[in-house]
């Protein structure tokens, strides 16, 4: 059977990458295939695609979707500002990056909130495991309290929520998933790319490896047992008509920048994700209750993102030349004579 | 009988407290006497601090036009009572000392003359408006030096609607307030005998502007195509993308639109700041941040990336007197070994050393050529004399040939090749390998970069030999670019058998110290290096003389080292290091005094 | 005829696929192996990754104990058939290849006896546990091994017990495993003649024990007194505050109350890792931390910090090779010219060299006391061979003298003083001044720190002279510390024309070298570094040969370039330097090769 | 008159420092004068103290206050990291951290949020302009949306507000005041001393010289314009009797780890120091209020230190010698033969 070809014309397998190298079972490769599922179904153009990321087993990922996009990994923890750059320098393309847990709650943390602060245009997804896998199994800064460690040591320190975070600062969108839950997952990250302004995604991400084993919190079967879903999500493309029949008021749709559209149906919470305060409230109580909220936590499509802001022109700055940059031999000359 | 007054050839020293508003007095005197066609050359000596204490301005006036730190002031303008002492004691015998009257000279030295002005009681009495006051105090000063060393008052004028070009309202103010200062002088100094005066001159002014290096540097980056600055404030280097900031407003915004055509980010850190302006550079914009010392200790791992990875971009440091946060106001070149070789693992940078206003100016646009053309960061080195104070120059040129882009593929090239190209493969022997830059609409444009091992289609690889050739190439690409950073420039006129290396800001004590030499009878020829790695020349002028000076503002002898290991071993033992690292620009007497004392120590033949 | 087998002179590879616990396997034929008396030189091959990616480990037995990386492997048990066809090709001529029997020979080299095991089918059939069966797969050839080099089976279950030390329960299963794997040897291959057996030996691993640098390195900081250690884990460095953990655990804990008599902080990243060291030693307390090329170009505003404030800190790198994140996985020498003068402006560290795991150890405790001694940071270099291999070496001594806590003044001594101190007079004149620590019971006690300038009496100062007066005594304070570093190991007992010097892992390449040139009729003298500052003793070392080889695994000679600045001109150009950096250990061929060519194409007098 | 002696002996003046070189009128130099009144008034002892700091005009004041103590004038943003090195050093020392904004959460943002997180015992005053002062006032993160810099610029983007992230991390005493409050800020530094954990104290401190004019958000009239006082703050000593006379309901009383007590008088809101959520949404509402809450945000004194959760000996590290640290020289042997 010949591969089905999406809205650009391109099969599944465009949006492949190099084969994983990381170990069988590993979440992060499921969120791989997630990401390929979503990128092939939106249509999005392999070549206006950056994929960006710092250093870890989660950093390895672009490098396994879209062969053909060009893929920045870059140093540990500081993957938002080589984004920030690269964003600005060419706002045309599609920043979508990829970090760990170590990577932006660790060592990058400040980066993080300052790219979040500034509402750079791009998906942030962590892969979230609670450890840092590629150095062998430590505890990350998002491990929960009473985690116990593979060799047996108890984590006794509060973690740090990269949501919880992200909702103090007003970030634009945060969404939490599961790398289990591609139902969920896919249309979140859709949604994400659709945003204009910093998507962040925390998805837990188990690492089969070294956490993954009972009393770990970042295990499949505790995620499997305490994730509370705040809504069923879909998402409906800008180039696909919107017929939703459900009863009013089970619902609530969000249009997004470029036209295409969420459909929230509630489950759990009654939860409006454009109330921050109200959301962080869910959120630390879910916390208390020692459940995993997930879904979309917060969307707020009304914060220009870090380039309109800047006031940048539509046309990227890398592509400006001499005559758009150089100052006029008039003013030139006009200006040394006020130096003089 | 005391000899007539010397003409245009002194050296003003005003002792104030910071914050005060002195900056502005000092700098209309500057304008109002470069007006006259009078050669000046201004040396802010100010704290690391925002009020209160102790700053100097010196203002140099020499026939010759010298730039470098002279030594003691011949004219002195004391309202600094905390240093007061110390001041009088510095100024050179026959000199004069206006200050104010509270400040007690009983039984202070003879050999000065005093002009106490009751600076306070003027201010309070002649200046009405209360708020402004405090600045405008200052302002009497000028009047009284303007009466003092006979700069027409018109001149005096001038000079104020130049400083205060942006705000014409202040013009009048200021006006009076010097007029209050230039009366007093009038009604109680007039007949006093002087021994400085300043004349008219012309032809020494001609064609030339004053203008700071870091203006210069913001200017250079503007006409070498700069659109994204990252940074993150640090004395000196602040003032450079502020500066940027300013020529964006101005030159940079669509008047329609709004829109800007640069982008100037304010960095949380500077490792955000450069990782910016090296994911800039990778998107293939010319990028580039600014700092100085404690920031380029923080820039060490992403430098270390954009020279494996081949990611283009401009650092400049306005070197400051380390280590450490050290005295984040004085002048230093001890940035040079650790910004050469800066990063974990075998690194060697790019590395400009501009030693004028009109270098920073042509370098900075030299730089994003070389970053683009190197695929390499490439780094600037000024420092806060050269950033920070105004310097005469000549008016900066016109750029007129077009960007260098470097080897860069468009979709069309990739068409033209049939997608058949490796990122990292040496295609013309040069070391110099092709990129591609995301958003090129070609199936093989994209490729995946990283700071972890790559092979020469930039795959993955821990492979040892892959790893072994791209480390040889990145060498061979280091040695091209030998023969492409600005040449020295040798003046070997004297026909010496001692020759001075020097370069950045040490030059201007350079210039000085071989007029002087050449006085006492040891003309001596003069190389200026202006960028690393070192050009080959350097080897001929060592050759062609006995002893070689290596003079450098920093206590390790940084160039003196890096110099050595180029040399064949023959040549090395020639070199002999002449270091001043007292924070303060180096004067041409520092030079000199060492360079005799050294020159009688050799066995005569 | 064929000659008989070789005795205790081989070299084994085991080729499988990381994560699938073949570690363990090679570890216990390491083991086994030792027991039997047999000196053994391990070296793991491992990819940055945690499963499924290719791995080697080599296991060197020579009658002569080498320790450095030898070339092709004798042995080979090929477990990877990704990689089946490349590792079958390395193998030595007359060598024997262990293989899965799936893999395809048919057309392969006839110059090797195969040993074809039908290793899944065995672990299929033989091993009950599903769940263990991976893990134990490689306990096979562990088996077949045994029988092949001729192991005795009780060797291989005290191997078993050795490398399973902490879980028992894991002791049968792995040894009926091994088992099934010697019994298939016996079945099938008894009969079959091979060239390299092992034979049990005395002698050569008496009071020998077995351990990786970095563990040594631990065991050192233990013995040496550290009581906070700050680190954030990275590749090759994070063992060794893994095993600083184990060690608390067992050595730090006070069974009735449970407090610890250390703190081991995981710190968020490498700049609050040595922030947290540096408080520490502020504080008076033995500080540490430790990491790898990355984190060293992270570390470099503090390390200013600590070298301008004169705070003591030891910082352990444990070299990989770079630039940038590099081969996270493979071995190198580059970071030693970077970590020298660490920060901006003038700086310069001490660095030790350690060559061997005992030096590890030992240089762990003298970096302690260095760094309390001189009040600054002071670096031990390692590297990823050193670090994670197994050596082999003499048990290690208990240290006899007390911690050297350095010029520290106490309540008393201030009494004694009767206050009168100050923090940064040079009191001895040899550039240490004295202080005190936070906490110190007496009113003139307290001082301020600071990374800006400051006076002999820790006041803060922008003074000219100040700065360059406390910037001299840093100079002399380094100068002593010249002579109180470890000094070079000096072997001039060959009376060669010809000397040879290193560092660190290259002295096991360089042992063999010179075993190996004595053969050829070239006997070398020999010369190791221990650290920096670099001893004045090498200069006479360099005067009494003609011609001497730098040997350093870097792409730019770091060594090679520190020691020509040091050596007077005329001695300087007796260096050649030899250099190998692709990531692998380097091996002795990759010395001796060099050198002959060199040593060819010098001119006959 | 001769000097009133505090209660170990020592006279105010015992606790100043060198003359400040801050601009007159610097907010920082009011709470270097309120830092002097609250040590002598609790009797700290001057060398049990270490003054910490990182890099701006706020890092210059620990010179300015207890000259007798011991100093530590670090680089910039890092101070934290110091400060917990110190603090397990020699876990007896009274640690007092003196920032700016810019050095806290610019540059310093993730060393902050890891010390809190760690709870590292110690006193963390921000000295928050909106500004950084000593590089002549460029924006810092806590600048507010609109707020005005003396250029002209407008800055656009939210502020990173500590006390909130403080708030999410669970930092166990949040604190908000204004350096012209004495009577508010006095009693919240005897708090902080007392109170054994991190306790971050965000204090509004006008920069004259760049960022008190129309239009900021942090100049003095606008921050007394502003201010919402939620509770009017005693602090009792441990030395000293209790005796509160209010009617029953109108306060708090919060008993310290030292034996001190915070006795807490509601004024506007209706809050409770140990409800965090609830304390969220407050400073949340009033945020959107424009309002700026100041007082006692949040305490929790169940929250161990970091050096009681590292299990640390009451005696310094520091103090220990080769007998407490080295292994025995049986252990030793028996250790060196299971190598073998
Ligand atoms: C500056 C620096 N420090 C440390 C490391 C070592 N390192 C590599 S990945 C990693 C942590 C990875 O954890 P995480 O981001 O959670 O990714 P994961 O492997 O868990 O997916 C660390 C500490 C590094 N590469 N660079
Ligand atoms: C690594 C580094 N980068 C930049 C600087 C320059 N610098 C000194 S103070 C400062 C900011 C100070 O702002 P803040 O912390 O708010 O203190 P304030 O002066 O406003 O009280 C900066 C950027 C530095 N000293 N070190
Ligand atoms: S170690 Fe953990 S995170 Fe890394 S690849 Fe394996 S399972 Fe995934
Ligand atoms: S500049 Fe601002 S913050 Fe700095 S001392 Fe002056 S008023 Fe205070
Ligand atoms: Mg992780
Ligand atoms: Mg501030």
């Amino acid at each position: 059977m010949s591969a089905t070809l999406n809205r650009i014309g391109l099969a599944r397998d465009a949006y492949k990458g190099a084969a994983t190298t990381l170990c069988a079972g590993c979440g992060h490769n499921s969120i791989t295939n997630h990401l390929i599922k979503a990128m092939y179904e939106l249509g999005v153009e392999p070549h206006m695609l950056a994929k960006m990321s710092g250093i870890g087993c989660s950093s390895k990922t672009p490098a396994y979707f879209v062969d053909q996009a060009h893929g920045f990994n870059g140093v540990h923890g500081r993957m938002p500002a080589l984004t920030t750059g690269a964003q600005v320098a060419n706002r045309k393309l599609l920043m979508v990056g990829v970090s760990g847990d170590g990577d932006t709650v660790s060592i990058g943390l400040g980066q993080f909130m300052h790219m979040m602060r500034r509402n750079v245009d791009c998906t942030y997804i962590i892969e979230d495991n609670g450890t840092y896998g590629l150095t062998k199994g430590q505890f990350s800064a998002t491990a929960d309290v009473g985690s116990v460690q593979k060799r047996g040591s108890v984590n006794t320190y509060q973690p740090i929520d990269p949501c919880a975070v992200a909702l103090t600062l007003g970030c634009s969108f945060v969404a939490r998933s599961f790398s289990g839950d591609g139902k969920q997952l896919v249309p979140l990250i859709k949604a994400a790319i659709a945003h204009r302004g910093t998507a962040v995604l925390d998805v837990i991400s188990p690492c089969v490896t070294f956490n993954d084993h009972d009393g770990s919190t970042k295990s499949y079967s505790w995620v499997k047992d305490h994730d509370e879903q705040i809504q069923d999500v879909t998402f409906i493309p800008f180039f696909e008509e919107i017929h939703v029949d459900y009863e009013p008021g089970t619902i609530k749709e969000v249009a997004l920048h470029d036209g295409s559209h969420l459909v929230l149906k509630k489950l759990s919470e009654d939860h409006d994700p454009t109330d921050r305060i109200g959301t962080m409230r869910l959120l630390e109580e879910s916390r208390e209750r020692n459940q995993l909220l997930t879904g979309l936590l917060y969307i707020d499509e009304t914060a220009p993102d870090f380039s309109t802001r800047e006031r940048l022109p539509e046309l990227p700055l890398r592509d400006l030349g001499e005559e758009d940059l150089r100052i006029t031999r008039e003013d030139f000359a006009q200006h040394m004579s006020e130096l003089a | 009988m005391t000899p007539g007054p010397t003409i245009n050839d002194l050296t003003f020293q005003a002792a104030t407290v910071n914050g005060s508003g002195s900056q502005s007095a000092n700098l209309v005197l500057t304008r109002a006497i470069f007006s006259m066609g009078i050669p000046v050359a201004p040396k802010n000596v100010f704290p690391s601090n925002i009020e209160g204490l102790p700053t100097w301005y010196q203002l140099r006036i020499s026939p010759r036009g010298y730039q470098a730190r002279a030594g003691e002031p011949d004219v002195l303008v004391a309202l600094n009572p905390a240093t007061w002492t110390k001041d009088l004691a510095s100024v050179r015998p026959g000199g004069a000392v206006v200050h104010e009257q509270a400040y007690s000279t009983a039984g202070a030295r003879s050999d000065v003359s005093y002009f106490p002005v009751p600076f306070a009681k003027l201010a309070k009495s002649r200046i009405q408006s209360d708020t402004l006051r405090k600045q405008l105090t200052n302002m009497l000063y000028v009047g009284v030096v303007a009466g003092l060393l006979g700069i027409p008052f018109e001149a005096i004028e001038h000079g104020i609607r130049r400083t205060f070009q942006s705000k014409p309202k202040a013009w009048q103010v200021n006006i009076d307030a010097a007029c209050v200062g230039y009366q007093h002088w009038q009604d109680n100094f007039a007949d006093r005998g002087i021994a400085h005066v300043l004349r008219p001159m012309t032809g020494l002014t001609d064609d030339r502007v004053l203008i700071e290096g870091n203006q210069a540097a913001a200017l250079g980056c503007v006409m070498g195509g700069c659109t994204v600055a990252a940074w993150y404030p640090i004395t000196p280097s602040s003032s450079l993308c502020e500066n940027l900031i300013t020529y964006a407003e101005r030159f940079r915004v669509d008047p329609e639109t709004g829109e800007k055509k640069i982008a100037v980010v304010q960095a949380e850190d500077e490792l955000a700041a450069l990782g910016m302006a090296i994911g800039a550079g990778w998107t293939g914009a010319r990028a580039m941040t600014s700092t100085s010392g404690p920031g380029i200790s923080l820039m060490g791992e992403f430098t270390g990336l954009a020279y494996y990875a081949e990611v283009p971009v401009v650092i400049f440091d306005i070197q400051r007197i380390g280590p450490s946060t050290g005295l984040p106001t004085r002048t230093s070149q001890a940035d040079l070994g650790f910004v050469y070789t800066l990063s974990h693992g075998d690194t060697k940078h790019l590395v400009l050393l501009p030693g004028t206003v009109e270098e920073c100016y042509e370098f900075a646009q030299t730089a994003f050529d070389l970053a683009d053309r190197f695929q390499a960061p490439v780094f600037v080195l000024s420092d806060l004399d050269l950033g920070m104070n105004l310097w005469m120059t000549p008016t900066f040129q016109y750029p007129e040939r077009p960007f260098d882009r470097g080897k860069v593929l468009d979709a069309g090239d990739l068409a033209r090749l049939e997608g058949q190209w490796g990122r990292y493969r040496d295609v013309d022997q040069d070391g110099v390998a092709y990129r591609t830059l995301p958003g090129t609409d070609h199936p093989a444009a994209g490729y995946f970069t990283r700071g972890s091992g790559h092979d020469e289609d930039a795959r993955y690889t821990e492979e040892a030999e892959a790893y072994a050739r791209n480390m040889d190439r990145l060498a061979r690409k280091f040695e091209t670019a030998r023969s492409a950073v600005p040449a020295p420039v040798v003046d070997e006129s004297a026909h010496s058998t001692i020759g001075l290396i020097a370069f950045g800001t040490t030059h201007h004590a350079v210039v000085e110290a071989r007029d002087l030499l050449s006085e006492r009878g040891l003309p001596v020829d003069y190389l200026r290096v202006r960028a690393l790695p070192l050009s080959s020349s350097i080897t001929e002028f060592v050759r062609d003389h006995e002893r070689v000076y290596v003079i450098e503002q920093n206590r390790d002898g940084q160039m003196y080292d890096l110099l050595r290991l180029e040399l064949p071993a023959e040549l090395a033992g020639r070199l002999r290091s002449i270091r001043h690292y007292d924070g303060r620009p180096i004067p041409a007497e520092s030079i000199t005094r060492p360079l005799l004392e050294l020159e009688e120590a050799v066995p005569v033949q």
